[in-house]
């Protein structure tokens, strides 16, 4: 039962990571496609990293999963809001 | 069935690896093959891991795709005029793909001739055998700092003489402009923690994944996200403290060889019931160097007053990083 | 007792370290530990001498788990040969380098360069050979673009992306050799390799890797450039010492350890290269219109020479007549070395008297520097093979193993090798004491001269008339060929 | 099954073989220094495969340790040439 829903996340997280994938690949700008990038890893990777807490025993190796989560959702809020904002300072100097 | 999983895994791994290793040296945008070059670190950090190789993945990923990545990505400003264009003539390029797969058939044919008649034992034995000994019960850290110790001071001796190579021949780089606050802000809460993360890496080395590479990779790391945040309100060192912080590793390393060689004949030889702490203390020394010499070589050359007579930099105080960190 | 095998090491490790951090007193300490590490190496001699090998395992960990440090006469006796070169291009450096600025920046790379060849030449263990191979690398590549103009830094980013390939194509070698027989130790491989297909693709590869480090033509095409923008004591280095312990490692691997693996073929094929690499470098040498290129590829055409020993020293029964020739190999390397180095300290000289160094231009340079004509001279002796010189006692023993091994063909090439040498080094002196506008008074620069001229006695002398010191020695304390 | 020792190794040559390949093929400072670096990869992915013993059994750590030398060292190497490369570009601006 445990087991189940465990995979269940897993792969719903993995389904989540690959419509994020393939609106990188198919939509038609950067902004569209960071939305789609960040938006899609971060439940991605909650629901992977919620598959994995269930299957390990050890309550420790839990806390290290979330604050890697935690701490991946930081680097990727980060660095969408970077990207975006280097790519509107180019569109401004070619206007 | 699992093995069938783990044979899939296995295949999608290594084809992925190659056709990003393909790509990254055939396209032709330079921006986009650093991009694929550093997409190629991280799987392979992940192919360390497959393989059993967690200290390697560590590092991979800190130093592989990190900081070359970071060295690679500001480096292509410097070079507008880049292509990944090969301008080779056809028929030199035909000799080229000829000699590269006949030389990959060949040593594919060697290593299928190799597996077969290898006795896999190798030096694995001796290592666990010796471990008790060595000082640490994390294997790799007892080939690095003591059964191999040797290669490892040379290898410091290596990054020492590519960072004086930068230091010698360029200035730092102009800063960058003033950064997002966005940036500040996280870098404000993730400098420290990378700094305790470093300490930790450091620490857990002797018994578990890490150690000084690794450690020294992340404070230089640290180092970096700094500077590109605060561009104008980094920490300035005194020229001479750095100095004596870029050798350090390697001071140590050879003394207290020395000095085991006084007490027990031979090079680096530690004393059993010091190894633990020897190691420790040569590893402490060696992160800071190895941290100070990626920061320099990231900043891409020597700071001001670096060659000059000492003077001007006593002039300046010298700011610790948490007061920056905490000023912005 | 065998501690100064480390003190070799530690002491310029230890001496690069302080000049970077007491830049201003770096000559002082460069000079210091240069001497207390030449006089290490004439310990290891003595002590080679006497006892025969030295062995110090690193970390007292049996071979194998550890790393070895050996020396036996062949090492030894190139070790010594390699610290005497550095010590008196060591002197000559801290007069060449006016600027404290640029002097600053030369001594802790330049110690870092003595602690990779000595390093390198006592090794005893593959991976070992790699990092130290990569550190000399390095240390030439950045001691080479000191020049700081855009002919040198072209140079060095040449040789360094080829010297790169090179190493990690021996690396390659390596992996294989671990694969196969779980030993990284050159004394427990020679006794595992047989000719087997892992082995001979892995010798393959460390060959090929180090043959680009040692510019056997036609893998020579990044030396010249590297060598002739050099700073004139880095070039001396290079050409008489780095290049040498690439050929040196390819020496012990195919005579210790994969002396199964090597074929009578393979051999003659490199030995062939070498033939080529003897006249096509003399020739360009020839050509050259700059001193210090014309001295690059005459190193080109003297490489060449140690490679055609190969063939010989296979097709030849063991015993004396082998171990002669093997002597012979040895005494051209060394020639070569001390002449090499004393050559380009003193075109360097030249350079800085002149401002240049275009042969057809050197005109009244004679009369403005009689010493360094003199040293030039006779580093020319030695790099044509005249008696008493050392290469002279070389090449005869390289035509008579030719005969012994049936392979007379190799005869003409160093006939005509040797004339092309003739002629290159008369055309630089037929320039240097023509005519010219001479500044008219003579310049002593003692500082600069001397230590080439010891260099260049050495080469014709020393080595000529003690050479028979030598043979005895290496016959009686050699590992090779003992295997 | 195939072994995933066997599997590894010829990747670790095929990287070997792209990064050889274009390391000869380009000429300009940046293409190579990727190309060697993919090079440099393979070799480091030969000694990982041969390390590795089983999913029981403990890897080889002598390799790791050379590999993990050998990664610090490739990242020098690429330091020391870009630095090179940009000292270049500054003397030919002049």
């Amino acid at each position: 039962m445990i087991d189940t829903l465990a995979i269940l996340a897993i792969f719903s997280g993995l389904f989540f990571f690959l419509s994020g994938s393939i609106g990188l690949l198919r939509l038609p700008d950067l902004f569209t496609r960071l939305h789609a990038l960040a938006k899609a890893d971060n439940v991605g990777l909650a629901l992977v990293a919620l598959g994995v807490i269930i299957l390990e025993p050890a309550v420790i190796n839990g806390i290290k999963i979330v604050i890697i989560w935690l701490l991946v959702m930081a680097a990727s809020a980060i660095s969408s809001h970077l990207v975006a904002r280097h790519a509107l300072r180019e569109n401004r100097k070619d206007d | 069935m699992i093995e069938l999983l783990w044979s899939i895994f296995d295949i999608t791994l290594v084809l992925l690896l190659l056709t990003l290793a393909w790509t990254t040296c055939s396209t032709q945008d330079v921006k986009r093959a650093v991009t694929l070059f550093i997409a190629m670190g991280l799987l392979l950090a992940i192919v360390w891991a497959r393989l059993k190789a967690p200290d390697l993945a560590l590092a991979e990923a800190v130093i592989g795709a990190g900081i070359s990545g970071a060295l690679l990505l500001s480096a292509i400003k410097d070079y507008p005029a880049t292509t990944m264009v090969s301008h080779r003539s056809s028929l030199i390029e035909g000799i080229i793909n000829s000699l590269t797969l006949a030389l990959t058939i060949l040593m594919s044919w060697a290593v299928w001739h190799g597996l077969n008649m290898s006795d896999g034992i190798r030096l694995s034995e001796q290592v666990f055998s010796q471990l008790p000994v060595s000082g640490v019960s994390n294997p790799v850290t007892a080939v690095l700092l003591n059964y191999r110790a040797y290669d490892t001071l040379l290898e410091l001796a290596v990054v020492l003489t590519a960072v004086l190579t930068v230091l010698t021949l360029n200035e730092k780089r102009a800063d960058y402009e003033s950064s997002s606050p966005l940036l500040q802000g996280m870098t404000r809460w993730l400098v420290p923690l990378l700094v305790v993360t470093s300490g930790y890496l450091l620490w857990v080395g002797a018994h578990a994944p890490g150690g000084a590479f690794q450690a020294g990779a992340m404070l230089a790391a640290a180092m970096i996200l700094l500077q590109l945040a605060y561009p104008s309100r980094r920490p300035e060192f005194n020229n001479y403290l750095l100095k004596i912080l870029l050798v350090i590793g390697i001071f140590t390393f050879v003394l207290v060889g020395l000095w085991m060689m006084s007490l027990n004949d031979d090079f680096l030889a530690f004393t059993p019931a010091w190894a633990g702490t020897l190691i420790l203390i040569i590893e402490t020394a060696a992160t800071v160097s190895i941290a100070t010499a990626l920061t320099l070589a990231y900043l891409g050359g020597r700071p001001r007053g670096w060659e000059g007579t000492g003077r001007e930099d006593t002039n300046r105080t010298s700011r610790s990083i948490t007061e920056n960190g905490g000023a912005g | 007792m065998n501690d100064a095998i480390i003190w070799v090491i530690a002491i310029p490790l230890l001496g690069s370290l302080i000049s970077i951090i007491w830049s201003r007193y770096a000559s002082m300490i460069a000079i210091i530990s240069n001497l207390l590490a030449l006089a290490a190496s004439i310990i290891i001699v003595a002590q080679v001498y006497q006892y025969g090998p030295v062995n110090h395992a690193l970390g007292s960990w049996q071979s194998g788990l550890g790393i070895s440090l050996r020396a036996d006469a062949l090492s030894s006796i190139l070790l010594l040969m390699s610290m005497i070169v550095i010590s008196a291009a060591t002197f000559y450096a801290g007069a060449y380098f006016t600027d404290p600025v640029k002097r600053a920046r030369f001594w802790p790379l330049w110690l870092m360069l003595v602690v990779a060849l000595n390093a390198l030449l006592l090794s005893g263990d593959l991976f070992n050979l790699y990092v130290t191979l990569e550190l000399l690398g390095l240390s030439a590549v950045a001691l080479t673009a000191l020049s700081d103009n855009r002919a040198a830094l072209q140079a060095a980013i040449r040789y360094l992306s080829i010297g790169l390939l090179g190493s990690l194509v021996f690396l390659a070698g390596v992996a294989l050799i671990y694969m196969g027989h779980g030993t990284l130790d050159l004394v427990a491989l020679s006794n595992k390799v047989q000719a087997e297909p892992l082995s001979q693709v892995a010798f393959g590869l460390m060959t090929a890797g180090l043959l680009i480090k040692s510019a056997l033509f036609p893998l020579h095409f990044w030396l010249p450039s590297a060598h002739a923008s050099a700073p004139a004591p880095v070039s001396a280095a290079l050409s008489a010492l780095v290049v040498k312990v690439a050929v040196y490692i390819l020496l012990r691997l195919w005579v210790d350890v994969f002396d199964l693996v090597l074929t009578p073929l393979s051999a003659m094929l490199l030995g062939t290269l070498g033939a080529i690499a003897v006249i096509w470098g003399s020739w360009q040498a020839l050509q050259a219109q700059r001193l210090k290129l014309m001295a690059a590829y005459s190193t080109v055409a003297q490489i060449g020479y140690l490679f055609i020993f190969l063939p010989l020293i296979v097709a030849l029964p063991e015993g004396p007549v082998q171990d002669a020739a093997f002597t012979a190999l040895l005494l051209m390397a060394l020639t070569h070395g001390f002449a090499k180095s004393a050559f380009f300290l003193s075109a360097g000289v030249i350079q800085q008297y002149c401002g240049h160094d275009r042969i057809a231009e050197l005109g009244g340079t004679a009369r403005a520097l009689p010493l360094t004509i003199f040293v030039i001279a006779l580093s020319g002796v030695a790099l044509i093979g005249l008696p008493p010189s050392g290469t002279f006692l070389g090449k005869w023993y390289l035509i008579s193993s030719s005969f012994q091994a049936g392979q007379w063909w190799w005869v003409p090439v160093i006939a005509i090798g040797s004339v092309l040498a003739t002629a290159y080094v008369f055309r630089i002196l037929g320039y240097a004491f023509g005519p010219g506008e001479s500044v008219g008074r003579v310049l002593n620069r003692g500082r600069e001269e001397i230590p080439a001229l010891l260099l260049a006695l050495f080469a014709t002398l020393i080595l000529g008339l003690g050479s028979f010191e030598l043979w005895d020695f290496v016959a009686q304390h050699s590992e090779f060929l003992r295997g | 099954m195939i072994s995933e020792q066997l599997l590894y190794s010829l990747a670790g040559i095929g990287l070997f073989g792209i990064g050889l390949r274009a390391t000869l093929l380009h000429h300009m400072l940046l293409p190579r220094l990727l190309a060697l670096n993919v090079c440099g990869a393979g070799v480091f992915l030969i000694f990982i495969a041969i390390a590795y013993g089983g999913i029981e059994v403990m890897a080889d750590p002598v390799p790791h340790a050379l590999v993990l030398t050998g990664i610090v060292v490739a990242v020098s190497a690429t330091a020391m040439a870009l630095a090179l490369g940009r000292r270049l570009e500054a003397l030919n601006d002049e």
